[in-house]
């Protein structure tokens, strides 16, 4: 019975996974489609079809077409390390494309090492996961340590007089590194954290760091959370009376949406927002998106969208699928793409910085105009 | 007015009824006795549909039950007093009574029964507001009866009703089920303890590893030296507990 | 921390605990009524969170209103998964385990049915209250905060009322309390557990569309709340009624006092060694306790 | 006869109901005693304060010279006090050999060691303590049951695998919570005999009986228990004859004719 | 005459030799990500295994196995990356400090039921909630990154048909050790102390000391597993630890049937290698396992090991087999 069962699910999944060899080059894009962070993979999964589609029109790459493996990692590292390994050595893919949280998306660049395979990970802002010497390891959006020294200038120059600044922040790899690079950037800038609270993912209620924030006699509030959470803060802030500014490290439509009128007002560094999408290609994105998928586009979009497109370069650059050979190409390679000029650095992180957004009559708008 | 027909009842592999055939009549009390694990217990809850039958047929006047749900045996007529009481223990008593009446419809008819059940069980009045754990093993008994009462039934069957009470207690519950014979209720009652059942039974049955194994008059067999060697202690006159049966 | 301040966490918490509290009532009575610890408790509050909010869109009606229909839907619902569910189950006379990893399976099932339906997204509640909080002297107190502590508590108070004072009150706590003496009063215990679940629903649905007004509605809103409002019940004396309330009221207040006053970080970590101690002292909860005092 | 028991002022309460109070009572060794009563009168929960299932709230409980009130249950049943329960409690979905050698726990040492290691003393002692429960079973004439589950033997083999799994561990005082209840006349014959026959093996008896057959052809003494109290204390024929106890428990004759006349 | 436990029927015996084959040469047909999720099930059968020594055997639910795996593969991995210990040496470290914080339980082991399930799932978030914040020890949400490969002495383990091998005779190891446990004078303490506590402690046995015992010894496996898992995935982060792996450990154990070790094996092949099968229906593939879940629930039997047993049993009476006697010789439930 035992191995019955067995037999019976490999052989569902080797029927269903195994995939004739084609002529064609597969990308293995992976993600969370399911669980709590599946609303990412959904923008990932619309940026990769929307940059796949692009290429296979124009005749795709070395004469072949781009072909999509999806996985769902269900935004847990462990399983993000079984699906690259499944891409890599089953699927044969020549790009691994993902992951979203940072922990799923290292998890799986230890498969990329082992593998040999290269990665682009598409949100995951951690530093770590390029300065851990491995080489296989690129990142399309721009790490925390950016956001986090883009946002600390602007308050520095918004807000000379506010020296005193509190910040909660969410438990985990992305708040974390949020809080540590703010800090570091803030300091040199003359500016004292007085509180600092952090709250557990799916946490809903933070009256209770907001009240120790407003007891403190902090001038800013400087937050860093996804933008469900974000929304809340942003919310119970406003509720509890704690009238200071408010600035935050991630922010997506979404977020204004869930926010209401307790968003107005609220500045956030992103990788990419529809009033800052400046490019053609940037603005081409936020078109296709809303007509195919009826949604505003937001910067997961964007990332997955470069980094097909860098995948497609590097390989045209490399003249074959080797992956070595494309790994070196993604080192040179440089594209003109949704975020504009778009190349690593020698990490392997993108060259541009952040634009800052702030909510002006319930809208994004670009807060450095 | 109840015909049990050939009755066959199995829990799975194991037969608990084989071929059960009796009746009772308008006005009657009539005792099943039997040792543990004859199948009386069983009989009552398949009469009144908890246990599924396999074989044979139940009527009750002249309606077949079999195969009907609980709600719909109770609403025949039928009420079941279970063995061991099970009286709502975090219930007060009045609530008790409630719940018995609950496919009445009219709440004037269930005040009025009520204080009818008050008037038979004057404790059960004075214990109106308790809970019903509260209650002593007799008032949990005269309550049990008492619920069952607010259904208005035709025919009550009691399981064990001496279960576990006092010898004393006993006498009280006996003459309670007299009281309600007076009054015109007919009932089927299971007993180990036959020396209390053939006292107020009409008519009885004793009944083995699931069969029948034969009835008479009550007063018969009272006398029947196979009643009185296997359950009444060899000693048809001797009165409860007062002389050891045993003089080994 | 300030008296003004204290009594402002002491809202906030009472809200949240009055959430645990309707959701943890609905966990008790069907424990209660059919032994069975439903893990899927969670997603009848997403289900009613979801449907009051479906209910807006529809027809913009005012909180109390949308509240209701929320909390019914998510009952009607409850009662559906039962009977198709649960009920078939049970008439197979599986043992008690199956029905239990059951329910872990129909909340896995919500979870990912929800997710498919109402996408992945957190989805915005309407504005049902004045964002700005009321400044009575020194406190300040979101409207929409008393709004919950009303309704939850009114809606336990119904309960209340209809458990003691209704003869279809008493059947359902006879059914909890006995079912098989229950079924022998007539009682259909079909209909019965079914009722049992239909109010468990009920609680549940009401639960999630205040949670939803108070936060947003998301396909796995559930889990959560549904884990903590089992640690509430737990806390109270699995089974019983006035324990779960009391339940979530104390594990809401535990929650929000320890993260202003001990630590955000450790703050679920608090309230569960506060549970551990609690249940060393009383292994069956406030419930035991109050059974013992007597 | 020396004490092997020796209770005095034993309380019991429960928040404020009282189960048993101020109970005092000395067992003779070999003696078997009698404690009878109406439901709710506090045998129950005087086995239990014996037995270690309970902690009394006051007085004390002397075993063989040691006072126990304390102890565990386990630590009571290692020094010999066996017992069996009011509502059967076995192990149902085991054998009725193993049944048994659960009681005959005490009798082994093997532990969580000998078990994973595989050590042949373990081994050994396993195969004795197998012998011992099959003899043991024997004695109470349930061998031929042996290999069968305890939840499917009737309600009389039940009583009497209860009594079987508590003789397994060679106990000095044997507790037994109304053996009796539920048997029939013919099996109530035979409990009636296997009490005598451990009594004879010189095992200390205190036996919770409502049938009064069986209190009446085993005990010496009989102590008669009503609302939690002592009501009377004595041999048989004394206890019979005693008019606060016919008040209380036993009734008075005549009932067929009473209830007829009722009729 | 023998204990009926130690018994096998044909059956059984039958089916475990074809299990042992297949096992045995299961890395000869799989592919490298074939290999990688068989060998996580395999590393969380030795948890299951362990949950049910005390599910199944003693009748405690624990809803802290993920916080015992946690501290085991923490333990393990720590000890790898930082002090660079040798294999053999974290992973007995992490059985032993699994162990030891199994330890501070024992008190609340005298809880019943679900309300022990709710005190070990507190145990969990505490548990969860240290890795997760005490950043100087465990890298906290970042995660702990670099862990080496398992390898004994001087030979590497490089092929992951090597691992592969480690972890069937560490969930052999495991089953054995369960399987003399619930045997014999100990086991038979355990099963009396889940089917009658009172009458248990009536018969001399220290419920309070069984109860530490077994479940120290699961906590030890589990632990053992926990730097299986640490070792085979290379990264851990605070969120595999979670009150949900704790529910999908008990998944496993009633999914294989509760009461069997040979059971707890296939639930955990089951709950783990079911979803990858089902990958095939992307977004829905979760759905159509909790559906599978609730029909495997619906048929009635003790899990996958009870569906067995009864088939066997019908098989049998076919062949005209006495049924009463494979009844008996099934493990105690």
């Amino acid at each position: 019975m035992k191995l019955r069962n067995l037999a019976i699910a490999l052989g569902l999944s080797a029927a269903f996974a195994v995939t004739p060899a084609s002529a064609q080059i597969k990308l293995g894009v992976f993600g969370p489609f399911t669980g709590d962070a599946a609303a990412y993979g959904q923008s990932q999964k619309e940026g990769v079809e929307i940059a796949v589609k692009e290429v296979n029109a124009a005749g795709g790459v070395l004469g072949k077409k781009f072909e999509i493996v999806y996985a769902d990692d269900a935004g847990k590292p462990e399983q993000a390390a079984a699906v690259a390994l499944r891409l890599a050595n089953q699927d044969e893919v020549t790009v691994l494309l993902g992951s979203i949280s940072s922990g799923a998306s290292l998890a799986a660049s230890q498969i990329a090492a082992q593998t040999e395979t290269p990665q682009i990970v598409i949100t995951s802002t951690a530093q770590r996961i390029t300065t851990q010497g491995n080489p296989w390891v690129f990142r399309s959006t721009i790490p925390d340590t950016a956001f986090a020294e883009s946002l600390a200038a602007f308050v520095a120059k918004k807000y000379p007089n506010k020296k005193k600044y509190a910040f909660i922040y969410v438990n985990d790899d992305f708040g974390k590194g949020g809080f540590e690079k703010f800090n570091a950037k803030a300091k040199t800038l003359g500016m004292t954290l007085v509180a600092d609270e952090k709250y557990a993912r799916g946490d809903l209620d933070f009256t209770g760091q907001l009240t120790r924030i407003r007891s403190s006699g902090a001038e800013v509030l400087i937050e860093w959370s996804r933008y469900a959470e974000q929304a809340l803060i942003s919310k119970q802030k406003k509720q509890m009376g704690l009238n200071i500014p408010l600035l935050a490290g991630d922010g997506t439509p979404k977020y204004l949406e869930l926010a209401g009128d307790a968003a107005e007002g609220v500045v956030y560094p992103t990788d990419f927002a529809i009033p800052t999408a400046k490019t053609a290609i940037g603005m081409a994105l936020v078109k296709s998106v809303k007509d195919n998928y009826n949604r505003l586009a937001d910067y997961t979009h964007a990332q997955a969208y470069d980094a097909v497109k860098l995948a497609a370069a590097a390989i045209t650059k490399a003249g074959s699928t080797d992956k070595a050979k494309v790994r070196d190409a993604l080192k040179t390679v440089e594209i003109n793409g949704a975020r504009g000029v778009f190349k690593f650095d020698a990490k392997g992180d993108p060259t541009h910085s952040a634009a800052m957004i702030v909510v002006k009559g319930g809208k994004e708008a670009d807060a450095n105009e | 007015m109840l015909e049990v027909e050939d009755l066959t009842v199995a829990y799975g592999e194991i037969v608990a009824l084989r071929g059960v055939s009796f009746s009772v009549k308008r006005g009657e009390i009539v005792t099943l006795i039997g040792g543990n694990g004859a199948g009386k217990s069983t009989l009552l809850r398949t009469i009144s549909g908890m246990t599924t039958i396999k074989r044979g047929s139940i009527s009750f006047e002249g309606t077949t039950t079999s195969g009907a749900p609980v709600d719909r045996v109770v609403s025949m007529g039928i009420a079941h007093v279970p063995e061991g009481r099970r009286v709502f223990p975090k219930l007060a008593v009045e609530d008790n009574l409630i719940v018995g009446a609950h496919l009445i419809a009219s709440k004037a008819q269930i005040r009025s029964d009520i204080e009818g059940i008050y008037d038979t069980f004057p404790r059960l009045k004075e214990r109106r507001r308790q809970l019903a754990e509260s209650l002593s093993g007799g008032e949990q008994q005269m309550l049990a009866i008492g619920r069952a009462m607010m259904s208005r039934p035709k025919l009550l069957l009691l399981d064990e009703p001496s279960l576990g009470l006092a010898p004393i207690i006993v006498e009280d519950v006996a003459r309670t089920i007299l009281s309600l014979r007076k009054r015109g209720m007919t009932i089927l009652l299971v007993e180990q303890n036959a020396r209390v059942a053939l006292a107020i039974a009409d008519r009885g049955y004793v009944i083995e590893n699931g069969r029948i194994v034969f009835s008479n008059d009550a007063s018969a067999l009272r006398r029947d030296p196979r009643v009185v060697e296997s359950y009444l202690g060899g000693r048809a006159s001797a009165d409860m507990g007062r002389i050891p049966a045993v003089a080994s | 921390m300030t008296i003004a301040e204290m009594v402002e966490l002491l809202v906030g918490g009472l809200a949240i605990g009055c959430i645990y509290s309707l959701i943890a009532l609905g966990l008790s009575i069907i424990i209660r009524a059919t032994g069975v610890l439903n893990f899927a408790q969670g997603e009848v509050v997403m289900l009613g969170a979801m449907f009051g909010l479906a209910t807006y869109r529809l027809v913009p009606l005012p909180f109390p209103a949308l509240f209701v229909a929320g909390a019914l839907f998510a009952g009607v619902m409850a009662v559906i998964i039962e009977l198709l569910i649960y009920r078939t189950l049970r008439v197979r006379r599986v043992p008690m385990v199956n029905i239990v990893i059951s329910t872990i399976a129909m909340s896995i099932l919500l979870q990912n049915g929800a997710q498919l339906v109402w996408g992945s997204e957190p989805i915005a509640y309407p504005r049902l209250f004045a964002l700005e909080g009321l400044q009575l002297g020194p406190v300040r107190v979101a409207p929409q905060l008393v709004w919950i502590v009303v309704l939850a508590l009114g809606m336990m108070l119904a309960l209340q009322l209809f458990l003691r004072f209704t003869r279809a009150g008493l059947s359902v706590q006879a059914v909890a309390q006995d079912p098989e003496a229950a079924q022998l009063m007539g009682i259909n215990l079909t209909r019965a557990v079914a009722s049992t679940y239909g109010i468990a629903g009920i609680l549940g649905g009401a639960a999630g569309v205040l949670l939803g007004s108070m936060f947003y509605a998301s396909f796995n809103m559930g889990f959560l709340p549904g884990i903590k409002a089992f640690v509430a019940a737990t806390l109270g004396g699995l089974g019983s009624i006035g324990g779960a309330m009391l339940g979530g009221i104390v594990f809401g207040l535990i929650e929000t006092f320890t993260a202003t006053s001990i630590s955000t970080a450790y703050k679920d970590a608090v309230g569960m060694v506060l549970l551990i101690v609690i249940l060393l002292v009383l292994p069956q909860g406030f419930a035991g306790a109050m059974r013992r005092g007597r | 006869m020396s004490a092997l028991l020796q209770i005095s002022g034993l309380a019991k309460r429960f928040g404020g109901l009282v189960a048993t109070d101020n109970i005092s009572m000395t067992v003779a060794h070999g003696q078997v005693r009698g404690v009878i009563g109406p439901n709710g009168a506090g045998k129950t929960t005087l086995l239990s304060l014996i037995g270690g299932t309970m902690q009394p709230s006051e007085g004390s409980i002397v075993f063989d010279g040691l006072e126990v009130s304390a102890s565990p249950t386990h630590r009571r049943a290692a020094m010999g006090i066996g017992r069996t329960f009011q509502n059967i409690k076995l192990f149902d979905s085991m054998s009725v050999l193993r049944n048994v050698m659960v009681g005959s726990h005490l009798r082994g040492r093997a532990g969580i060691w000998g078990a994973m290691l595989c050590l042949p003393s373990a081994a050994a002692e396993e195969r004795r303590l197998r012998d011992e429960a099959l003899a043991a079973l024997q004695t109470v004439g349930l061998l031929a049951l042996a290999e069968v589950e305890a939840g499917s033997l009737s309600y009389g083999q039940k009583r009497l695998l209860e009594i079987a799994r508590a003789m397994a561990s060679t106990p000095q005082l044997l507790l037994l919570d109304e053996p009796a209840a539920g048997l029939n006349p013919t099996e109530a014959v035979a409990l009636t005999q296997l009490i005598k026959r451990i009594s004879e093996s010189g095992v200390t008896i205190i036996l919770v009986e409502h049938h009064m057959d069986v209190i009446m052809s085993t005990c010496s003494q009989i102590s008669v228990l009503n609302y939690g109290k002592l009501l009377a204390e004595g041999s048989p024929s004394e206890v019979q004859n005693n008019e606060q106890v016919v008040e209380a428990y036993l009734g008075r004759p005549g009932l067929e004719e009473r209830l007829a006349a009722y009729a | 005459m023998s204990e009926p436990v130690a018994r096998v029927s044909p059956f059984a015996i039958a089916a475990l030799l074809a299990g042992l084959l297949a096992l045995l040469t299961l890395p000869l047909f799989l592919g490298k990500y074939h290999l990688h999720i068989v060998s996580s099930a395999m590393i969380f059968s030795i948890a299951a295994v362990a949950l049910q020594l005390l599910l199944g055997f003693t009748g405690l639910l624990s809803l802290g196995q993920a916080a015992f795996l946690g501290v085991g593969a923490y333990t393990s991995g720590l000890l790898a990356t930082g002090l660079k210990l040798p294999f053999e040496l974290t992973i007995v470290a992490a059985g032993l400090l699994s162990g030891l914080s199994s330890l501070i339980l024992v008190p609340i082991l005298r809880l019943k039921g679900t309300y022990l399930g709710v005190a070990t799932l507190g145990f969990t978030i505490i548990v969860h909630l240290v890795i997760l914040n005490e950043e100087w020890l465990t890298h906290g949400s970042l995660g702990l990154m670099g862990i080496p490969r398992p390898s004994i002495g001087p030979w590497l383990l490089r092929s992951p048909a090597a691992a592969y091998y480690l972890y069937l005779s560490i969930l052999g190891a495991a089953c054995f050790v369960a399987y003399r446990l619930v045997i014999g004078r100990f086991g038979r303490a355990l099963s009396a102390i889940m089917l009658n506590e009172d009458a248990a402690q009536a018969s001399g046995i220290n419920v309070t000391l069984y109860k530490a015992q077994a479940f120290v010894v699961s906590a030890v496996i589990t632990g053992i597993a926990g730097a299986l898992y640490a070792h085979h995935t290379q990264y851990l982060n605070p969120n595999d630890f979670s009150l949900w792996r704790s529910i999908e450990i008990l998944l496993m154990v009633s999914v294989g049937g509760i009461g069997s070790i040979g059971g707890a094996v296939i639930g955990a092949f089951v709950v783990m290698l079911l979803p990858e099968a089902l990958r095939f229906a992307a977004e829905y593939r979760m759905l159509i396992f909790a559906l599978l879940l609730i029909v495997l629930m619906g048929l009635g039997q003790n899990g996958i090991a009870g569906l067995c047993v009864s088939a066997a049993r019908a098989v049998s009476r076919r062949a005209s087999f006495d049924p009463g006697r494979l009844e008996r010789r099934e493990l105690a439930e």
